[in-house]
């Protein structure tokens, strides 16, 4: 077990946005979480990453409860995210996107990079290095010099994945990655993530509509609506689901 | 790579020549009307540089400098200015003791000027901070405002509004503009490294930041803290080049003046800094004219006495309208350089 | 042989004409920024009293420099190094308040460039500062004046004093005259701090009417005073008022309104009873470039800080050594100036006469000199 | 410390708190809408007074007509401030905003400096306005009453006009996020202009009354008044026209509280506002009334 969302609770003022929900994400899984808008998928990101305090109930992270943790703490414990609208730094260039990742875990202080002390120097190397290994990873690397938004919608996906992967992360949340995306530009994201999943031994937690993405992707998925969990277990038989059909196409055959 | 690095290094190590050697001309050769001039543009290019990491760099809009360059003034020239001169000059009310003791040789007082603001910077950054939204600007306006008003109410520390006067005349040229180009270099490491990276990525999108792992609270302190550090030693500097101090010195009107500087070099960029320092301060004097009669096409305007400075307001608008860029945007000389080469590649 | 002797002295003058140089007196007053109105009513008076008297007994014209230092400290050291090194005057008359006179006084003393100032009336002002000159009395007299004018005059036992702490003027007149007060057996009852720029006072003027003073002292500029005077009539308190120069212009009656009625104030110099014959003719010639009878005191200064420069230069063999210019100002006696008979002491101060007015019909009406 | 002198110094704080409740609600409504900290807004004030002025003294209007020439002369500035500068930045980022703000406030207090010079002119304030009301004692001006009365009506208006009124639904959509309101066949550019407009025609009518108690107009009167309004409306809580409201009582009455019981902390009064909203950032950032931003508004 890597990640247990242990019974949670969130409302906003009157409104229950999640409802005493609770799953558990094994290692190397790709666990998808689904389900109609509005159905409370993005709080529980927030919820992970920690920009929300639940109302009750808490998220552990191999086994060491998250709650009262900052988000950045949270991410360097090993949590990464990108964004479903992609939110690449615009004033800088590819390479320096990535190297934010890298921002907590080069260690020098302040004052040695004022004075630039040799362990300035080759700690800033390092991370040069290894953010290149990243990009050449993702046949980003010729990119490395330009600004981060002149790329195109793809390529600029595939930089916010290498900037997460940067934090050097054990969980990837991924929310909505193929937004706005073309079946073939789909089907390589697809192969990236699995790919990226083995050669990182990652596990990745994903919000998604396409279904057609997910059964391609995800092991096992967790079905949400109106806050409560009405499925758990494989995509393929997700889609078989009574419930789950009528949450998303509506009751039609209410008799 | 590497040989890019090193040629960078010449790069530098060639313009920072350039700037001794000009130092050295100017202060054998030129009139002492114009090494005022310098001296001042030097001191503006320290705070310009330096406001310019909160403002421009990680995006925060802080109107701090006139309280933390009132600071360093006042704890420089408190440790410059000798007993005797302290115990004929206080007027209104006797000094306290240990303000007789203070004293210091110019280093440290300015190191103590800086330390000093810094430390002030730290605590102010907890309420400023925490919370998201433009407050900042409010409360550094109001900080100002108090530093203000504690000057001219704490006649046993301050002598109140009738400041302090001989303070001993360190600033030269030499000082100056050699804490310049220490001021620049440190301000262009810090933003050359992670710490200038995460406070860009703040600027950019902080929630993005922070989801890098990024603690952008401390990223702010640290570029907030730095700032207030060279605002405190550029008000000791100006301390001991004006060898007379007084409240109503670090209005508003201060911090005005380094955001049009800042804004008309563009903000972000420290080089942009430096240019929008000799454009404004060197300007200023330039455009005296405004505030004299003027001929326009035969047509003679009687003199109106302080035109400079509704020019000057309609040239921040103009800028912010037209040229929200500034002269160099975002980009530093290197990125000159860089940009033509990747021109014609 | 008559007309051998005219033409060698037309020859002699138009020589000296041509040879006659120019000679620089630099002038630093705040033309705008919030002193503006004072800094261009004194700069009247020094630029006027130059077209009355614009040349030195050997032929050489003034020609004023004038500099605005927008009342602000950086810009104030900036235009007098220009003054000094570019524009080599030989004099400054300068700067208006007390801390930017005092940052000019910085600079020339180095430079030995003597300075002359209108109206800066700090006391520590000219102190251990050896080219620095003033032509207007010092707080300290102002205050002694004003407090044995109460009590020797009007016999006022108790007093309140309103401070502003934010005034270095404000600082120095209400030390002098509460010590001059109390010497002469007033209790001052109260101090109260208010701060420039202020316009609500009512919490103030409430406060003296409980402590209820026989009279009540103002030493701060018109701007504020007659924001008081108008909030203390609003309540009902009605004492005797007393203020320095600070008030003695128009702007503070039109402010004030019938507040102000039966205010009194010390001036410098009083339109309506010149002086001296030189004040009598500058009147009349004000009168007839202006058309305005009333020379306010600041001008008056103004000229005065120009005559006391010209006479020194005049008594100095070569007008352009400073020294020289700025001994001969220290050796000033009984100089019949614009705004009174003036003497300049070894320190640059003026010991000189001050008229007490009152406020009367809407007008700043003659009441007595104090002589030094 | 009788009776009749602690009611004389509560009036007093009364009458100084709602001056600046006066302008604090501008400050409010311009925030509100646009996340904006409009600097500018303590000079409109300022050329409220001066509009005023004119009125009375130059063109010899009835006081009534006179208050009218400025609130309508500052909202059409306030409107023209926001349609040329302010407009074209909608998408720029914040800081532009907040400098143009600084370049518009200078640009109104140095034109009027150069124009009209800084030598302060007496405020012609209508006699029935100065005669004295005398209550058990107690003794103000008719001036010091009549701004706590106006304040509260135009604060009765306003409130009316935001949650009565088809614009004033638009305003309070408006607060919350400007795109959507354009998708609702709304033109958000001018709902914004409007709200300037408004926002200035009360600093106008702020201007005026601050000139009616201390008869005198001078360029730089707005600067003070106008960041202890701001400070109000923070404390008050942002966003929020009743906290502005009570946030300008608040520093009416520390300021006169402190004057009157601590006489030699007087020359702080000017900092006491500051120290507030420094103290409210650390413990509510919402202030008094203010709503979490992420939530709703006024």
């Amino acid at each position: 077990m890597i990640l247990k969302v242990d019974n949670v609770t969130k409302n906003f003022g009157g409104v229950t946005a999640i409802k005493e929900t609770g799953f558990t994400v094994n290692p190397k899984e790709i666990y998808g979480l689904i389900g109609p808008n509005g159905a409370g998928k993005t709080t529980m990101f927030n919820i992970i990453t920690g920009n929300y305090a639940p109302t009750s109930g808490q998220v552990i992270f191999r086994n060491e409860s998250l709650s009262g943790l900052k988000p950045h703490q949270i991410v360097r414990k090993g949590i990464a995210r990108t964004f479903q609208n992609i939110r690449l730094f615009s004033s800088m260039s590819v390479l320096d996107n990535v190297l934010i990742g890298f921002d907590f875990q080069a260690r020098y202080s302040f004052l040695e990079s004022i004075v630039r002390f040799p362990r300035f120097i080759s700690e800033e190397k390092r991370i040069k290095n290894r953010s290149m290994e990243i990009l050449d990873y993702f046949g980003m690397s010729s990119f490395a010099h330009d600004k981060a938004t002149d790329l195109s919608y793809g390529q600029q996906r595939k930089v916010e994945i290498a900037r997460a992967l940067a934090t050097n992360p054990e969980l990837l949340l991924l929310d909505e990655p193929a937004a706005g995306m073309n079946p073939s530009e789909t089907e390589e994201l697809g192969e990236i993530i699995k790919k990226a999943r083995n050669d990182f031994d990652l596990t990745v937690l994903l919000i998604e509509h396409d279904m057609k993405f997910v059964n391609q992707m995800c092991d096992k998925v967790l079905v949400l609506d109106y806050g409560k969990t009405i499925f758990e277990g494989r995509p393929c038989d997700a889609i078989q689901d009574k419930e789950v059909i009528s949450a998303y196409l509506g009751d039609f055959h209410n008799d | 790579m590497n040989i890019a690095i090193k040629k960078d290094q010449w790069i530098n190590l060639a313009i920072i020549a350039v700037v001794l050697w000009f130092i050295w001309f100017a202060s054998s050769h030129f009139d002492e009307y114009t090494i005022r001039i310098l001296n001042n543009i030097a001191i503006f290019i320290i705070l310009a540089a330096s406001y310019n990491l909160i403002n421009g760099v990680t995006g925060q809009f802080s109107l701090e400098p006139n309280g933390f360059v009132a600071i360093g003034a006042y704890v420089t020239a408190l440790l410059l200015v000798t007993p005797e001169a302290k115990l004929y000059q206080y007027a209104i009310v006797d000094p306290y003791p240990f303000v007789m003791t203070l004293h210091a040789n110019f280093v440290t007082a300015l190191l103590l000027a800086g330390t000093f603001s810094a430390l002030l910077a730290l605590c102010l950054s907890f309420p400023v901070f925490r919370v998201r939204g433009d407050y900042l600007a409010i409360v550094t306006l109001g900080f100002g405002f108090i530093i203000k008003i504690l000057a001219i109410n704490n006649p046993e520390v301050t002598n109140g509004s009738l400041g302090l006067n001989d303070i001993p005349e360190f600033s030269n040229l030499y000082w100056t503009g050699g804490i310049a180009i220490i001021a620049v270099i440190v301000v262009l490491n810090i933003v050359n490294s992670k710490f200038g990276r995460a406070m860009k990525a703040v600027r950019d999108d902080e929630d993005a930041a922070t989801a890098m792992g990024v603690n952008t609270f401390k990223a702010k302190t640290l570029a907030f803290c730095t700032s207030a550090f060279f605002e405190g030693v550029g008000g000791g500097l100006l301390a001991a080049l004006l060898t007379s101090i007084s409240p109503d010195l670090f209005d508003f009107f201060f911090t005005f003046q380094l955001l049009i500087i800042i804004v008309l070099g563009g903000l972000g960029s420290t080089t942009g800094a430096i240019i929008g320092t000799v454009l404004v301060i060197g300007g200023s004097e330039w455009m005296r004219f405004l505030d004299e009669p003027m001929k326009f096409l035969s047509y003679e305007t009687t003199a109106m006495p302080g035109m400079r400075m509704v020019v000057f307001s309609l040239i921040l608008i103009f800028i912010m309208l037209f040229a929200r860029e500034g002269i160099m945007g975002k980009r530093e000389l290197k990125d000159l350089f860089k940009s033509k080469k990747k021109g014609d590649k | 042989m008559r007309k051998l002797v005219v033409l060698a002295s037309s020859v002699a003058i138009l020589a000296s004409v041509s040879f006659a140089k120019e000679v620089k007196v630099g002038v630093v007053m705040p033309m705008s920024g919030p002193l503006a109105a004072y800094g261009q009513t004194c700069n009247e008076g020094v630029e006027f009293a130059n077209s009355l008297t614009p040349t030195l007994k050997n032929g050489d014209t003034i020609k004023l420099v004038l500099v605005d230092n927008k009342g602000d400290k950086v810009e104030t050291a900036t235009a007098t190094t220009r003054l000094i090194s570019s524009d080599k005057v030989v004099g400054i008359i300068g700067a208006l308040t007390s801390t930017n006179t005092a940052q000019v006084m910085a600079i020339t003393d180095k430079k030995q460039i003597p300075v002359i100032s209108p109206v800066a009336t700090n006391d520590k002002l000219t102190e251990q500062k050896e080219f620095a000159n003033r032509v207007c009395f010092t707080d300290s007299f102002q205050g002694a004046v004003v407090a044995n004018y109460a009590t020797k005059d009007l016999k006022l036992k108790t007093a309140v004093v309103v401070i502003d702490q934010a005034q270095v003027y404000s600082l120095g007149l209400s030390k002098a005259f509460t010590e001059a007060f109390k010497k002469a057996g007033g209790t001052i009852i109260k101090e109260i701090k208010v701060s420039s720029g202020d316009k609500d006072f009512k919490a103030v003027v409430s406060q003296i009417k409980a402590a209820n003073p026989d009279m009540i002292f103002l030493p701060m500029y018109h701007p504020e005073v007659s924001m008081i005077a108008r909030q203390a009539k609003q309540i009902g308190l009605i004492k005797p008022m007393f203020s320095g120069d600070g008030v003695a212009n128009q702007t503070f009656i039109d402010l004030g309104g019938d507040a102000v009625e039966g205010y009194m104030f010390t001036d410098f110099f009083d339109y309506s009873a010149p002086p001296t014959q030189k004040s009598k003719d500058f009147i009349a010639a004000y009168e007839k470039k202006t058309g305005k009878k009333e020379v306010n005191s600041f001008t008056a200064l103004g000229a005065d800080s120009y005559n006391v420069m010209i006479d020194a230069m005049n008594r100095c063999a070569n007008p352009e050594d400073s020294v020289c210019i700025n001994s001969e100002i220290k050796k000033t006696t009984a100089f019949e100036g614009v705004s009174g008979v003036i003497n300049i002491d070894k320190n640059g101060n003026a010991t000189r006469s001050a008229v007490i007015k009152v406020v009367n019909g809407g007008k700043a009406v003659y009441k007595s000199t104090v002589n030094p | 410390m009788d009776v009749t002198i602690f009611m004389q110094q509560m009036i007093n704080g009364f009458s100084l708190g709602s001056m600046y409740a006066l302008i604090a609600i501008g400050y409010t409504m311009v925030y509100g809408v646009l996340r904006l900290i409009n600097f500018a807004h303590g000079d409109i004030m300022m050329v409220g007074g001066f509009l005023g002025y004119f009125g009375i003294a130059v063109l010899g209007l009835p006081f009534a007509a006179a208050v009218l020439l400025a609130v309508v002369g500052s909202a059409l500035l306030g409107m023209a401030s926001d349609r040329i500068a302010y407009r074209p930045l909608r998408s720029a980022p914040k800081i532009s905003l907040l400098i143009t703000a600084i370049g518009i406030s200078f640009f109104l207090e140095n034109s009027f400096n150069v124009f009209f010079g800084g030598v302060p002119r007496a405020f012609p304030v209508p006699p029935y306005m100065e005669k004295m009301v005398e209550v058990s004692g107690l003794m103000m001006p008719v001036s010091a009453i009549l701004v706590p009365v106006v304040t509260v009506i135009l604060l009765v208006i306003i409130l009316w006009v935001l949650f009565k009124t088809k614009y004033g639904m638009a305003i309070r959509a408006l607060a919350f996020d400007v795109d959507t309101v354009n998708l609702m066949g709304i033109d958000a550019n001018r709902i914004i202009t409007l709200v300037f407009g408004m926002g200035s025609a009360l600093a106008a009518v702020g201007g005026i009354f601050w000139a009616v108690n201390y008869p005198s107009v001078e360029p730089m009167m707005g600067v003070l008044v106008g960041l202890k309004a701001f400070a109000a409306a923070v404390v008050g809580g942002i966003g929020s026209v009743g906290g502005a409201v009570i946030g300008g009582l608040i520093i009416g009455f520390t300021e006169v509280v402190v004057v009157a019981f601590f006489p030699e902390l007087g020359g702080y009064k000017d900092a006491f506002a500051f120290v507030f909203l420094i103290l409210i950032l650390l413990f509510k950032p919402t202030g008094i009334l203010g709503l979490d931003f992420e939530k709703s508004r006024f």
